[in-house]
């Protein structure tokens, strides 16, 4: 299943709940406000998931991709479209 | 449109609390349409949003919208859940709720994503 | 492989962030070589819809966008009439490009698409 | 003793809540004794200001009670014209009782009252 | 100082710092979305500070009294008022 | 208006980051009006509003307008605080920021709070 998380990350108990009903298989792109969850200092990201983040939302929100943590990849918007046809579903949080 | 509409099975996540912002009578609103359209639908409340499960104690200038979360039964919607942890935070987990709901973990409410043909 | 996509736009006007994404998710589906078989502007998302002679959005104005695409592609730009009345965006302040609709334009859309997204 | 308020709202018109603490504030501030030199409505606030014959504000619609309390005080409901631009409240979309104006209209008020508050 | 606290508390790091800057002769009062600080099982409150509530918030959002922390005094609009010219400064957060 | 203007010390807390709301861009307006109109005022960026003060990396498409910050300097504005822990928290502990600021944690902040005349 792919995810898109866009809510703030500083909302811990949503944030929290998506990363515990993500599964193995599963992908959650950060995106919007939601890529503030990529930062060093940020929430715990389970690895058993892969995590990425817009690289357009970062930069525009000052963040640059030293202060992020290794494990989440960098996306553009071909591949966030990619990854929709790839999986079947999308869930949006919120 | 001359397409046939061919319901899919759906789950709605609600994840707001009321009357902060637009957001959670809109939500609200997708899966009354959803319902009353016989589509078959499952509704998950997360976060504040189980704050929408909440008996009514509106003063009357707020329309409790809530409310239309009666008619749930009446459409035959009965795929209601709710997440374990919200409730406990928002002291609901003992608390007569508007509808009866089911209580589930992130893993519940995972599966019931796996098992949606569509997710709203 | 080309699919067909349904794209729900429930994002603030003003999150110009998200507004960006949905725009261009769409410009970069069709360039692809999928289909869109409809943007359904629902919740605060009515509001990208204003016509823009009454505004002055000069950070970023994601309604420019929306209709610069529904020019070039065949894309049916549809906001939803109860969340239109909730924002202001009624005939008189539509912008070119877009048109009122019921949620059944929405459901519709869904039941025909291959993928469903959300950009909330 | 009587004191002299300046208020600001920035709130979203979907904000219910601050929506009916800043209006019923301002009522009650007055018929406590106290003044109110102006209220702004900066932001999102200024969507509040939108001509009600445009919108259909089931839930709770702040803008009429708004307009009631000017006119039975003399309150200066004062709209930011950059925010105004921003949100669709111009000349043509503003409700009865409102006016537009810029940033000074809101630092001479501040310059002169007793106190300043802002319900964001 | 008055301090009027509007943010969802869900966003812990901005009610932590208000929690923080907020003194002995300070009253805090939680209203819109911030009265579900108040929650018994919300983010403590230090007791050096006076913490209230917007009883009409409680009741819009569901919560009933029995549910909040007891430290947790109630008011209405009058006592906000009588607040905000008891204090010579509010400071809205956010 | 005949009163005469008499700026008042002033106290400024932005906690929003840029360009998810429209929010952040108008707490930054404030600032700069009071800052043009000579008022003496103090910023403090808290929480995500440090965000405002990471050094440009925007794509050209969004209007680059935490740069107006560049202006205080000019204005003679030189009561620019930054919440510690957000500092850090969003990676910009070590970082060369958009303007020099003060680093300082709650006990500070509140100091400030206390000197202000006005908070808005």
């Amino acid at each position: 299943m792919l995810h898109w998380y866009s809510a703030a990350p500083e909302r811990d108990s949503l944030f929290e709940l998506c990363a515990a009903v993500a599964g193995p298989d599963d992908t959650v792109v950060l995106l919007g406000e939601g890529v503030r969850a990529a930062l060093a200092a940020g929430p715990a990201l389970p690895d058993r998931v892969t995590w990425l983040a817009m690289k357009t939302d970062l930069a525009a929100q000052g963040i640059a991709e030293n202060q992020l943590k290794a494990s989440v990849g960098l996306i553009e918007t071909d591949e966030l479209v990619r990854l929709a046809c790839r999986y079947p579903k999308v869930q949006s949080w919120p | 449109m001359t397409e046939v509409l061919k319901p899919r099975e759906t789950l709605l996540v609600l994840s707001e609390a009321p009357h902060i912002s637009s957001r959670s009578r809109e939500r609200l609103d997708l899966l009354l349409a959803l319902a009353a359209g016989d589509w078959p639908v499952t509704v998950v409340f997360v976060d504040a949003g189980v704050l929408l499960l909440a008996p009514p104690a509106e003063p009357a200038e707020l329309q409790d919208y809530p409310a239309g979360l009666g008619m749930l039964p009446l459409f035959g919607v009965d795929a209601v859940w709710a997440e374990r942890g919200a409730l406990q935070r928002y002291g609901l987990a003992d608390t007569a709720l508007r509808i009866p709901v089911r209580v589930g973990d992130a893993g519940e409410i995972r599966q019931l994503m796996e098992d949606a043909a569509c997710l709203m | 492989m080309s699919l067909e996509f349904a794209i729900m736009v429930c994002h603030r006007p003003d999150n110009t962030l998200m507004a960006r994404h949905a725009v261009t998710f769409a410009e970069r589906a069709l360039a692809l070589g999928n289909t869109v078989n409809c943007v359904f502007f629902y919740g605060p998302g009515a509001a990208i819809a204003l016509d823009p002679v009454l505004l002055s959005r000069d950070e970023f104005d994601p309604g420019e966008r929306w209709q610069t695409l529904a020019k070039t592609g065949d894309l049916d730009l549809a906001v939803c009439v109860g969340s239109g009345e909730r924002y202001g965006t009624v005939e008189e302040t539509l912008a070119d490009g877009f048109v009122i609709t019921g949620l059944g334009r929405w459901l519709a859309a869904v039941a025909q698409a291959d993928r469903v997204v959300r950009f909330s």
